[in-house]
């Protein structure tokens, strides 16, 4: 399977993604986002980090790129795309995916472990996982996730919503949200489910000795269902 | 203008400062020469108190491929890879602006580490504020916790630890000192020094403004009432340029293109371009027409002396300019040849044409003041004589409680979960032990950090004080099983020009020393940060000690959680109930009397050498130093970061309870054992003459002392987490 | 031409950053304060003498970047 | 009553969000910019009929926690 990370000038994720899809099996390239070319890919994912400093809002300019125009390209012919993080934020700001990330509802920038449960199986990123609920790390100042009333009745008929924040047992409940996202979202998709935008990094989370195991699960998963 | 004594003395020159400048030029200077003077010769960059007395310092080892003297530390840990770190204080702007002070100071210790060609892999910072209760104290800590977060979460460099006190010494001058630890390939590291003439002086990164003009002049000086005035000179600190210098830095390193590189940091252009020639015994030439700057109309005097941040001066081998050129550009960053070196020994600064200042290199670098100042010696205080009938009226949990949840003891999760700690995917221990641990990327190799500091100890008796740090510094690399390798320093005293701060100083250092010398854990690099007091009150002395240690197999790491019931908790090192300066006395007894406790050097060295070695042999289930608020409070440490329990065992003898569970001698470690090795752990011990007593055994759950305590994990987690974020986030 | 810009949250979107900021001025005993909202300030300074076709330019520029209109709203003012 | 603040940078101070926005904008084929400079719009809605008074309040938050007077400016508007 072949992979593209996109690298915009202040990401800092690209070389942890990398990495992590190079572990599990995928081959890698990294694409400089002054680029115009997208190589065939089977899965494309735009990292982590802080594109172009966060100036202005987390995304926006990045979503001005050259390369972005493939990217959407790409997308809307149904290929995969998986935005973690500021990737999310980009693909909100491309109107990839509805709605917006705004500053965490207590202004902090938030560094921990979360559980989320899986709320759809029925896509390439989920289907066959092991576990519906997952532990996985945050690191994030704008993940207070928001739509309109409109885009959330839209997104709950098209069974949009990918992940939610949780308990350990599942449980969602605003207790177990740490940024003040509407209903606890942590990760969207698309109409047809193949762009998935998430806040939590899965590609953290690729040993026993780092904070824990559950980005492995999905990684290898998401290879499995690919091949 | 010409330049007048009033003009040099408001540079912060000193009268006979100002008499020697002009006898060496043979001349008045003019006003640019006298901002170079000023800005080379003040306590910031000359090191004119403290120079005589660092020189103390043992700074070589076995390990150590660079010691100090260039823009950070490095040593060795094995196949041609190699640490390179260094701290350093931004105190004064922090105060004044703590969210771009801190911030900048981040960006700015990042500068000095990437410099010498290493990716920064972690971030630490030890910050000290004013009492609780002074109402500045909150919004300074927000600020310079946003600041350092916003600075580094945004380059992606995991802040792995710190450390935070509150003391009201700190009211009217905080400390904000930030750390990076940077990994280089051995035969790759970037120097200062420049070779050769006729080669072209580089500027590379943001344009320069009118900044932080006077920077490193309002760090040699005391705050007054005039602190307003001095307001302009804070800088504004853009991370995400230094993101792109670094990348494009790390870029261009990757061949022999650079003969010679360095950050511009206090007094910008100016330090850069002299440290630089001073170092290769060269002359350089400046042509400041070609300095890329962000206003019209700036004079070569702000132009050398600006210190807007994310810049860097760089000398090339002749050819390659092109080639760096496109680097830079890709990154989107300015790019200009504004000089050259030559062998005339001297600055030359050309301005629209014109010849505007001429100083040789040597008056401005080794000419620069020395000064031996007087200093007053520290006796050791007696014993607080301390009467026990206090003691009655205390019950050992409410005192646990309340110690648990005291500014300085409480947990500083509020604080480190805005870092982002495990962004490059190497971070094995976070904030919150011992000391923060990452893995050398690709490798089974580790290093793990540390920043410490005791501003009581220190205080109280400065020459123990210093001693202690180190020795604390030490436990703590031992603690995640590393071997310590090395130190960085930050010296944050008063003013200078008092005797008294002069010896708090002169013994700290001697105290630093000592300890470094006896454990083998030389000083590489550091920095100085005088005249930290306000209207005449001077803060604590707070020399803080940066460790770094070594893992081999960081499959061997250990931590303070408490693995599993039924294990058998030891305290190693002899417990005698030291009191006088420890939190039990200061915080529940209020008594500020007495010599902190004592540093035996000896049982120090081997205490931590043979809990290292039962640590490789992996008998080492968990462990954690005893340092402030001494065993009961470790305990609970290890019990809440493991969510496990312990039945302690009542001391033997006709101890006192209060003086053995909150005595805070030193040289003591609590190590969890599995029943099944603790006879051959004892016997290791008592072979190497280690003093070792059996404190608990672990179960399930609460932290159990008969008659005396039995309170859930639970609710001393709560005590002990609550604190902070009540008194941030309300 | 110098223009200005200031971009603010729709009504009804979450403003963290004014929450937060109206709590810690509380904390500071400053009573009596309803709301904050905290918003943008653009000062844009074009090429153009021609106030309309300068007006006309920031207005696009706006809706292209500065202001995301599924939050925001923008409002082109006389610089302060 | 509403009154509204804005806080800029002062002149000399560097704007990192000011430059990366005018070079986006660039990049995006909007020429003829000489300069951007970003700041920050507070609407504040505080419980206090007579004017003068609200404004001497908000001056007063202004000093203390909007802006940093070491490297911003404010002033209070009407808000749009
Ligand atoms: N307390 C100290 N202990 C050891 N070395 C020190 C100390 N203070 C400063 N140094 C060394 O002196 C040199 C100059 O320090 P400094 O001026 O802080 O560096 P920079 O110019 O990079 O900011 C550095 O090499 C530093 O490591
Ligand atoms: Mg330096």
């Amino acid at each position: 399977m072949n992979s593209s990370v996109i690298v915009f000038p202040g990401s800092n994720c690209d070389r942890d993604i990398a990495i992590a899809l190079r572990k599990f099996g995928f081959k890698n390239k990294m694409i400089w986002h002054e680029d115009v070319e997208l190589p065939k890919s089977d899965l494309v994912v735009l990292p982590g980090g802080f594109s172009y400093g966060d100036y202005l809002r987390c995304g926006s300019m990045a979503s001005k790129s050259k390369i972005i125009q493939s990217v959407i390209k790409f997308a809307n012919s149904g290929g995969l795309l998986m935005g973690i993080c500021n990737g999310f934020q980009i693909l909100t700001e491309t109107s990839l995916l509805p709605g917006v990330l705004l500053r965490n509802k207590f202004s902090k920038f938030i560094c921990k472990n979360v559980f989320v449960k899986i709320n759809n199986i029925e896509n390439n990123y989920f289907k066959n996982i092991k576990k519906n609920v997952l532990n996985l790390h945050i690191a994030h100042n704008e993940g207070n996730y928001f739509c309109s009333g409109e885009q959330m009745k839209e997104m709950q008929e098209n069974n949009q919503i990918a992940l939610l924040y949780c308990d350990e047992k599942g449980e969602v409940n605003e207790k177990y949200n740490p940024n003040g996202s509407s209903k606890n979202i942590a990760g969207i998709f698309s109409r047809k489910k193949n762009i998935l935008g998430m806040m939590p990094h899965p590609e953290r989370m690729i040993e026993k000795y780092l904070s824990g195991e559950d980005g492995s699960l999905f990684f290898e998963n998401l290879l499995n269902n690919l091949k | 203008m010409s330049v007048t004594e009033k003009i040099a003395i408001d540079h912060g020159l000193k009268k006979n400062e100002f008499k020697e400048i002009c006898n060496l030029l043979k001349r008045t200077p003019n006003i640019t020469e006298l901002g170079l003077f000023s800005a080379m010769w003040n306590e910031h960059c000359s090191y004119k108190s403290s120079k005589i007395h660092l020189k103390k310092l043992p700074t070589t080892g076995k390990k150590v491929i660079q010691g100090p003297g260039e823009n950070a530390g490095v040593v060795d840990i094995e196949d041609n890879d190699a640490i390179v770190f260094k701290i350093e204080s931004h105190n004064h702007p922090s105060f004044i602006e703590p969210y771009q002070g801190a911030a900048t100071g981040v960006g700015g210790i990042m500068r000095d580490v990437f410099t010498m060609g290493a990716r920064p892999i972690a971030n630490l910072n030890s910050i000290h504020f004013g009492s609780t209760q002074n109402k500045k104290t909150k919004n300074l800590l927000r600020g310079v916790v946003n600041g350092i977060g916003g600075y580094g979460n945004c380059i992606g460099i995991p802040t792995i630890g710190g450390q935070t006190t509150f003391d009201e010494s700190y009211n009217g001058n905080i400390l904000v000192n930030a750390m990076t630890i940077g990994l280089v390939k051995k035969d790759k590291i970037f120097y200062s020094k420049a070779t050769g003439i006729n080669k072209p002086v580089i500027y590379v990164g943001s344009k320069t403004g009118r900044d932080g003009i006077h920077g490193a002049s309002m760090a040699s000086n005391v705050f007054d009432d005039q602190i307003e005035e001095k307001k302009p000179t804070v800088q504004v600190g853009d991370p995400f340029t230094e993101k792109l210098l670094l990348e494009a830095c790390l870029e261009l390193m990757t061949d022999d293109s650079i003969i010679s590189i360095q950050d511009m940091g206090a007094a910008g252009l100016t330090s850069s371009s002299i440290e630089m020639a001073s170092k290769g015994k060269l002359g350089i030439e400046l042509n400041l027409d070609k300095v890329p700057c962000r206003e019209s109309n700036m004079t070569p005097y702000e132009i050398m002396l600006s210190e807007s941040q994310e810049r860097m001066l760089i000398v090339l081998e002749n050819g390659k300019e092109e080639k760096a050129k496109k680097i830079f550009e890709k990154w989107n960053l300015d790019f200009a040849v504004i000089g050259k070196t030559t062998n005339s020994k001297k600055i030359e600064i050309y301005f629209n044409g014109i010849k505007n200042a001429e100083v040789p290199i040597e008056f401005l670098s080794d000419k620069s003041p020395e000064y031996d100042r007087k200093w007053k010696k520290i006796k050791l205080p007696n014993k607080n004589k301390i009467n026990k009938d206090l003691y009655k009226n205390l019950k050992i949990l409410d005192v646990l409680k309340k110690i648990l949840s005291s500014p300085n003891v409480c947990s500083k999760e509020w604080i480190w979960e805005q870092y982002d700690h495990t962004v490059m995917g190497d971070t094995i221990q976070k904030p919150g032990g011992d000391a923060g641990v990452v893995r050398v990327h690709g490798t089974n190799k580790a290093v793990a950090a540390a920043v410490d500091s005791s501003a009581n100890y220190c205080f109280a008796h400065p020459l123990t004080g210093g001693k202690q740090i180190v020795c604390e510094s030490w436990r703590n690399m031992i603690s995640v099983g590393a071997k310590p390798l090395a130190i960085t320093n930050c010296l944050n005293f008063g003013n200078p020009e008092k005797e008294k701060n002069m010896g708090e100083f002169v013994e700290c250092l001697t105290g630093i020393s000592e300890a470094c010398k006896y454990l083998n854990y030389p000083v590489v690099s550091g920095n100085v940060s005088f005249y930290n007091e306000t209207k005449d009150k001077g803060i604590k002395p707070t020399p803080t000690i940066g460790g770094i240690g070594f893992l081999k197999d960081y499959k061997k790491m250990t931590s303070m959680s408490l693995k599993k019931n039924d294990n058998i908790v030891l305290v190693v090192g002899k417990t005698e109930g030291h009191i006088d300066q420890s939190i039990f006395a200061t915080e529940i007894l209020n008594e500020k009397k007495g010599p902190p406790p004592e540093i035996n050097l000896f049982n120090e060295k081997n205490n931590g050498e043979t809990v290292l070695s039962l640590i490789n042999e992996g008998y080492v289930k968990s462990v954690h130093d005893v340092s402030v608020g001494g065993l009961l409070v470790a305990v609970t440490q290890m019990c809440l970061a493991g969510n496990i329990g312990i039945k302690i065992n009542k001391p033997k003898g006709l101890v006192n309870f209060f003086e053995y569970f909150f005595g805070e001698d030193q040289g003591r470690y609590l190590i969890e054992i599995e029943k099944n090795d603790i006879n051959k752990v004892k016997s290791v011990l008592q072979k190497n003459s280690v003093y070792f007593s059996e404190f608990g055994t672990t179960q399930e759950k609460n932290v159990v002392l008969k008659d005396e305590i039995n309170v859930t994990i639970d609710e001393l987690m709560k005590i002990n987490k609550t604190w902070l974020n009540n008194y941030m986030d309300n | 031409m110098k223009i200005a810009v200031i971009v603010t949250l729709k009504k009804d979107v979450l403003d963290p950053q004014g929450t937060t900021i109206k709590k810690t001025l509380e904390g500071m005993s400053f009573n009596n304060i309803n709301n904050i909202r905290q918003g943008k300030y653009f000062e844009i300074d074009i090429d153009e003498k021609n106030k309309k076709k300068a007006e006309e330019k920031v207005n696009e520029m706006c809706k292209k970047l500065l202001a995301n209109l599924v939050i925001e709203d923008y409002k082109v003012v006389k610089p302060e």
